[in-house]
Order: C-alpha cells, then structure tokens, then sequence
C-alpha cells in the first residue's frame, strides 16, 4: 500500500461515527440549554429581511412575509440562528486550519464539468434549498436533524422525502458528480 | 482502507462517556418518597361530588366512645389543640402531616380499615390536606363538614345538627343577580333575602357505617 | 472490519433497549406531595373579598379572576371580566391555557371557597403557579362588598374606614351591573391565552 | 431542570454568547465530518461515500436516545421543548424541492457556510443561490401564502401520528440505521472498486 496516494486520497477527516455521537451530544446540549435544535438556513432568512428592509423598509412593512420577522426593538440580524450561523462559519475555519484544508478559494467539482458549469450548479441548488426551506419550516439541520431528534413528525417527514427526492433525481444528475 | 475502517477508539470512548452520564443520571435518580396515587379525574369527581365528607352529627357515635374504628385527627397546631378540641381525636398538625412517622401511620390505619376524619378550625383550612391523602391513595381519609368552631357551637347537642345545615358550604346563600341589580343598597339592607336552600340531606348515619 | 463496530452496534442496541426496561414514572411533571402540603399549609394563597374589589375597581392588568362554579352559575351570575373554568374540565387542556400566563394572577372563586380551594389544590398539583383563592367565595363577596354591614358605633376607625370603601364598591359594582343589564351585554373577556408553543418560533 | 432558556434559567445577553458557542462546536463537527466537501456529501447518492448518512443517521440515534433518558431523568422537560409544527403539503412539496437543490447545489445550508470558512467558491455560491432563493419566496409570498399555510396539523410528534411509543420509535430506527450502516457499507466497498478515486480539496 502506497502511503503518499494514500494520504492524498484521504484527507483528514475524523470518523464519520464520531462526528456523528459528537453532533447527537451536541443536539443534546443544544437544546438541553434552548429547547429547540440546531439551524442554519434561518440566518440567510435574516440577512434577507435586513437587506431590504434597509433598501425598501415601506416594502418590507407592506410585505406580509417579512412583516413577520420585523420588529421596531431590535435589527432582525440580532437573533439567535444568526449568531449560531456564524459560530458555524468560525468552527469550520477552526476546523480547517487544524486538519490543514484552509486554502486559497478553490472550486471542487467533478472531472467531467468545468468550473463554471459547477458554479452555475451550485447557485441553482442554492435557490432551490432556499425556496424549499421556507416551505419545509427548515433545512436538512433545522427541519430534518433537529426536528427528527425531537421526535417532530414534520421534521421526519422532510429528512425521509429530502433525501428519498436525493435517491430519485441522482441518476440525472450524475455527471455533476461522479 | 477508508477512514470509517479504521479503529473507531474515539467513537467508543465518546459513546462509553455517554452511556455513563446515562448510568450517572440512573443511579443518582432518587424515586420520590411519596406519589399521587390517585388519578386527577378521580380527585376532580371527588371534589365535585363532595365525596368523603363526614356531617358533624355523625360523630356523636365516635365520642361517646361507641365506634373504634374512626380516628379523629386534629390538623391545627399543638397550641390550639391545647385549647380545646373534640374529645377522643388526636392531634397531627397539617405541617407535620406528611412525615414519615405520621405517613407510616396512616398506611397502618388503613391496612387495619380505620376511618381517618380529619379537621381544622373550618372546613376550608382541613380542605387543603384533606386532598392531598386523598390524592396519596389514603381513601379511608375524610373531612369533617364545619371544622371545630361548628363543633363548639354544637358540642353539647351534637345530634341536633341534624336539623341545622350552616355547615354546608358551595351552595350560593343569596340570590346574586337580584342583589349585585339593585341600585339602592341602602333600603335594601334590611330585606337581604335569604333564599331557601334545598340541600339534598344524607340520610341520618354516623361515619362507620358510610364504609370506608 | 474492525471489532469495535461490533461493540458499537451492541452499545446502541443496549441503550435503546435500555428505554424498555426504565420503570414507569408517571408523575415526575407534577408537584410532588411534600411541595404541594408545604403551599397548602402557608395561608398566602388566600385573597380577601376587598382586595380583589379593589383590584377589580383600580383594573387592575395583572387580575385574572376564575369562576370555578358550572356553566349555568357562571352565565346566571359572575364576576365582572371573570372566565369560567367548571371544576371538572380544570384538567382540559383547552381550559388550562388559561392558567400559568405570565404576569397574571389567577384567583379561582366559587359559591364559597371549597370549591375553589379545591380547584386550588389541583392547579397546583399540575404545577401552575400564581394562583389564588378568594377568601369567601361570592357569598362573602355579597356580605362584605354588596351589601357591607355598618360597624358598631365603638368599632375602630379602620372597621369604618374598610366600610366606606366597601360602601363605595358596593355603589361601583351595583351600579356598573345596572349598565350592562340594561345593555343586555356581557363585557367581553380578552384574555391573552398562552400559545401552544412555548418556544419563539421561526425557521431553522 | 432543562432546558434552561425556556424555563428562564439563562435569560439576558447570554443566550447569544451561546448561539456562538454552539454554533462553533455545530460548525467544527461538520468540517471535521467533511461536509465541507460537496463531493464528500453528494457521494451518498452514488454509492461512493455515505458519510453524510453515517454522521446524520448518529447523531439522529443518539440525540433521540440521549433525549429520552434525560426526558425520564428529569433533566430535560420534553413538554417545553419546540416541537417543528407541521405543515403536511407545503413541507412535502419544500422537501423535494430541497432534494433538487441539495443534488444540484451539493450543499446545504449548514454545511455550505463550513465551505465558505475554508475557502470554497461553490459554497459562496450556493449561499448566494439561497438569499436569492429566499428573496424571490418572499416576493412571491403573497402568490401562495395560502397553501404556505395550509394543511397545518401543529406541533405532533412523529408517536401522535405513527400511534408509536417513543421507546418502540427509537428503537426501530436504532434498528434501521445500524442496517443501514451495514448495508451501506458494503454498497460502498463495491462502488468504490469501479469508480475513479477522486482528490479531496
């Protein structure tokens, strides 16, 4: 066996096992302290409704969406998911610089599509995910994790048809990937 | 060889700490030493129904000394006890009520089938405790209807109580629309009605004899 | 494969099945006895017929009084903005919404105060908190409040002074009752009930 | 005695000193994971890498695990934790239209922001593909905010509907995901003998 391929066949990445009882210990912290789970998609919400609320506010006002996030007390970026987001953000760039993959932007994509195609890829699923979570109440951490580890029937029922949809669609989509 | 395949030691250490917080959270479990035995939907139809309430004219029996199966517990405190009480009851004071000693003799009365009437100065002060052995299970526990201060008024005639029913409480005394309606108060002071309650009176028992 | 996988698998397999063997544990949510003895054994929980007179006068925002007696007492005669909870629906959900509502004071009356002393007790054996019992139920209010009797001419200048306000709500509450009759209205009751969820919601 | 923020145990400032806590452990477990990677998260779908499924089908088993027993211990009052209320149509349609973006995207929210920590341009990307995304649902809000709310069932749990204890529940899943674990194993043994190893970046 070859170690220098090896090595860069394998990055180092912890036990998918041991991310997983981390992250489950973690869920368990979570709302041991909060009594609600983990999100993610939440703080782009925010980030939305601060953007045009700073662009357009009667817009905002007049929007029945947004009209809900708003309120005169405080910024909507001053909310718990947005300073969680961020904490993501941190402990990945923590994470990264310990496991040595902090490096200059990068595309990661399959061999057979360039970069752009990758690019254009990316920024259709991300509309995609952002349309969905707002229907689904939650992304793959908020809805799916957390709603499932607290046992919600909703959260179940997004993690089994999210990645069922997956299991569905992938055979189209192979070449993005394989 | 993929990462997943290699010696899972974290795993188990992370997963063996977990299983000991659980262990921990097992062992350091402390069973509470008193539980409500009785079902919430009991003690509602209980308090709705006024089920286990003693009429003072029933102890006349257990005051004369007739019955021993009835054991008479007085609730208020060691210095009003002192000062009068009825005869033959003894005297557990409400904060005391649930220590081990006194739980342990309660349990031993209703092993043996006694009747427990318990009182305070009025019904209401009795209530409170009353409800609560009930809820721990104790059903040979009841209250007695006017507490003591109807028992003083009484205590020489006991058994004509019978005929009398200022001791019975959560029937409305006045005809409240008619009162609250009327805008002069003043004349209307001598005339407060009382209107004529008809109370379903128990039939003439003493407390052993409702089975306990 | 590793043989530590196996002894993971084992491990979640004991856990979950551990779930089975736990005994029953019914109870651990409500207040237990020796709690609930120690909050019946303090006088505190009871309000005098005055002081919610005067709560009721001053409209007060905190006051949330609850007439524990049936529907039809309650539709014949009840206190003013007062909601009705029967005694036997307290354990509803839908009528415990009202209860345990921050910054309220929940006073339960009734005909007399067994009742609502009853109604008391099983509150709090649900754990609400910040509830009370009128002292006296509605036939003291009508004695002291209604129609108050005039003290003796030696009584103390404070039994006087309790007699003039109690002259002074009297006239209050007949009077506002002579209104609404005439009106043919009850006054509306909006209590804010608590939501279901009991956590801020948003998205993910 | 839990949670401690519902039952106002922590109140003031601090719970936002804790979303950053948590969300720092949340953030690290992912990158550490390699759901930093789009090809590492994607790779369940092929058949060539199935950590995300190994890492979120864990964390699920132990979280519910955990939660029970804390549940009975007393530590954590389930009553007072947010149940996700469903939505049973909307969340249906919002799944499978996370499914198209999750393959076609790679990423999803979470994981997306781990990859912008290290330096990914797709996942900079995909982020801005969700503002934009959220952006054209809520100016298109008024179109469908009736079906945004139909079909609401509230706050149940997957017992109230399924008709399943909690414990039975859990154990069916412990059950399904250590299959699953097995079987995806194998699976991936297999693939990864026909496919071309791929660089990790």
């Amino acid at each position: 066996m070859n170690t220098n391929i090896e090595s860069v066949r394998r990055p180092k990445y912890i036990n998918p096992y041991f991310g997983g009882v981390l992250l489950g210990l973690l869920l368990l912290l979570t709302m041991y302290i909060t009594g609600r789970g983990l999100g993610a998609s939440g703080a782009v919400k925010s980030a939305v409704v601060t953007t045009f609320d700073k662009v357009a506010p009667v817009h905002t006002e007049s929007s029945t969406f947004y009209s809900k996030f708003i309120s005169d007390s405080h910024s909507p970026m001053f909310n718990w998911l947005v300073f969680e987001s961020l904490g993501i953000f941190i402990g990945g760039l923590i994470s990264g610089a310990i496991f040595g993959r902090l490096k200059k932007i990068r595309v990661e994509h399959s061999p057979k599509i360039s970069s752009k195609t990758r690019l254009w890829a990316a920024g259709i699923g991300g509309i995609l995910f952002g349309i969905g979570s707002q229907f689904g109440r939650g992304c793959s951490s908020g809805a799916a994790l957390s709603g499932t580890a607290s046992f919600s029937f909703g959260g179940f029922l997004v993690m089994m048809l999210l990645f069922g949809t997956g299991y569905i669609v992938a055979y189209f989509f192979r070449k993005l990937w394989i | 060889m993929h990462i997943h395949e290699l010696n899972p030691k974290r795993t188990i250490v992370t997963l063996v700490i977990f299983t000991a917080i659980i262990v921990i959270g097992l062992v350091t479990l402390k069973s509470p030493r008193l539980v409500f035995n009785q079902p919430l939907n009991e003690t509602i139809e209980m308090a709705v129904w006024d089920e286990g309430s003693v009429f003072p004219y029933e102890l006349t029996d257990v005051i004369n000394g007739n019955i021993d199966t009835v054991l008479l517990v007085d609730l208020r405190n060691t210095f009003e006890f002192a000062q009068g009480n009825i005869p033959g009851s003894e005297n557990i004071s409400s904060v005391e009520l649930l220590s081990e000693d006194n739980i342990e003799r309660l349990e031993d009365h209703k092993t043996k089938g006694m009747c427990v009437v318990v009182y305070d100065n009025d019904q209401l002060h009795a209530n409170g405790p009353w409800m609560v052995l009930r809820q721990l299970g104790f059903d040979n526990v009841k209250i007695l209807l006017g507490g003591y201060n109807y028992y003083k008024q009484w205590a020489d005639n006991l058994d004509d109580s019978y005929s009398n029913d200022a001791y019975f409480k959560g029937t409305p005394q006045f005809d409240y629309n008619e009162m609250a309606s009327s805008a002069n108060v003043d004349e209307d002071d001598a005339s407060a009605t009382k209107t004529p309650i008809t109370v379903q009176r128990k039939k003439k028992t003493n407390v052993a004899e409702g089975g306990c | 494969m590793n043989k530590n996988y196996i002894y993971l698998t084992v491990l979640m397999l004991v856990l979950a099945a551990g779930l089975f063997v736990l005994p029953e544990r019914d109870n651990s949510k409500q207040t237990n006895p020796e709690d609930l003895m120690w909050s019946i054994v303090q006088p505190t929980r009871f309000i005098s017929t005055d002081v919610v007179a005067k709560m009721i006068i001053e409209r007060d925002p905190t006051l949330e009084l609850i007439d524990v007696r049936s529907e039809d007492e309650y539709s014949e005669f009840s206190l003013e903005k007062a909601i009705n909870i029967p005694l036997d629906s307290l354990t509803s959900e839908n009528y415990q919404n009202y209860l345990g509502i921050k910054g309220l004071k929940a006073i339960f009356y009734s005909n007399d105060d067994i009742k609502a002393d009853q109604a008391w007790v099983i509150a709090k054996r649900l754990g609400f908190d910040n509830i009370y019992v009128m002292k006296g139920g509605l036939n003291c209010w009508m004695k002291t409040i209604i129609e108050p009797t005039q003290p003796n001419e030696t009584a103390s200048s404070e039994e006087f002074e309790l007699y003039s306000f109690r002259k002074g709500a009297s006239i209050y509450f007949t009077g506002a009752n002579m209104e609404n009759d005439s009106e043919g209205t009850k006054a509306v009751i909006n209590v804010q009930r608590k939501k279901k969820t009991s956590v801020v919601e948003g998205g993910c | 005695m839990g949670p401690l923020i519902p039952q106002g145990i922590i109140t003031g400032g601090w719970d936002f000193v804790i979303a950053l806590l948590l969300g720092i452990a949340f953030g690290f477990i992912l990158e550490a994971s390699g759901f930093s990677s789009s090809r590492n998260i994607t790779g369940a779908f092929y058949g060539y890498n199935f950590v995300v499924l190994r890492v979120f089908l864990t964390a699920v088993l132990v979280a519910m695990i955990g939660l029970l027993y804390f549940d009975y211990f007393g530590w954590i009052d389930m009553d007072l934790l947010y149940i996700l209320p469903t939505y049973l149509t909307p969340m249906i349609i919002g799944a499978i239209i996370m499914g198209f973006g999750f393959l076609i995207g790679g990423f999803c929210p979470g994981t997306s922001y781990t990859g912008i920590a290290i330096g990914k341009l797709d996942a900079m990307v995909f982020t801005g593909g969700l503002f934009i995304g959220i952006f054209v649902f809520s100016e298109a809000f008024p179109l469908f905010s009736d079906f945004y709310y139909s079909d609401n069932m509230g706050n149940v749990t997957i017992t109230e509907v399924l008709g399943l204890s909690a414990e039975v529940f859990t154990m069916i899943m412990v059950v399904v995901g250590l299959a699953a674990f097995w079987v995806t194993w194998l699976i991936e043994k297999r693939v990864r003998k026909n496919i071309n190893p791929y660089k990790f970046e």
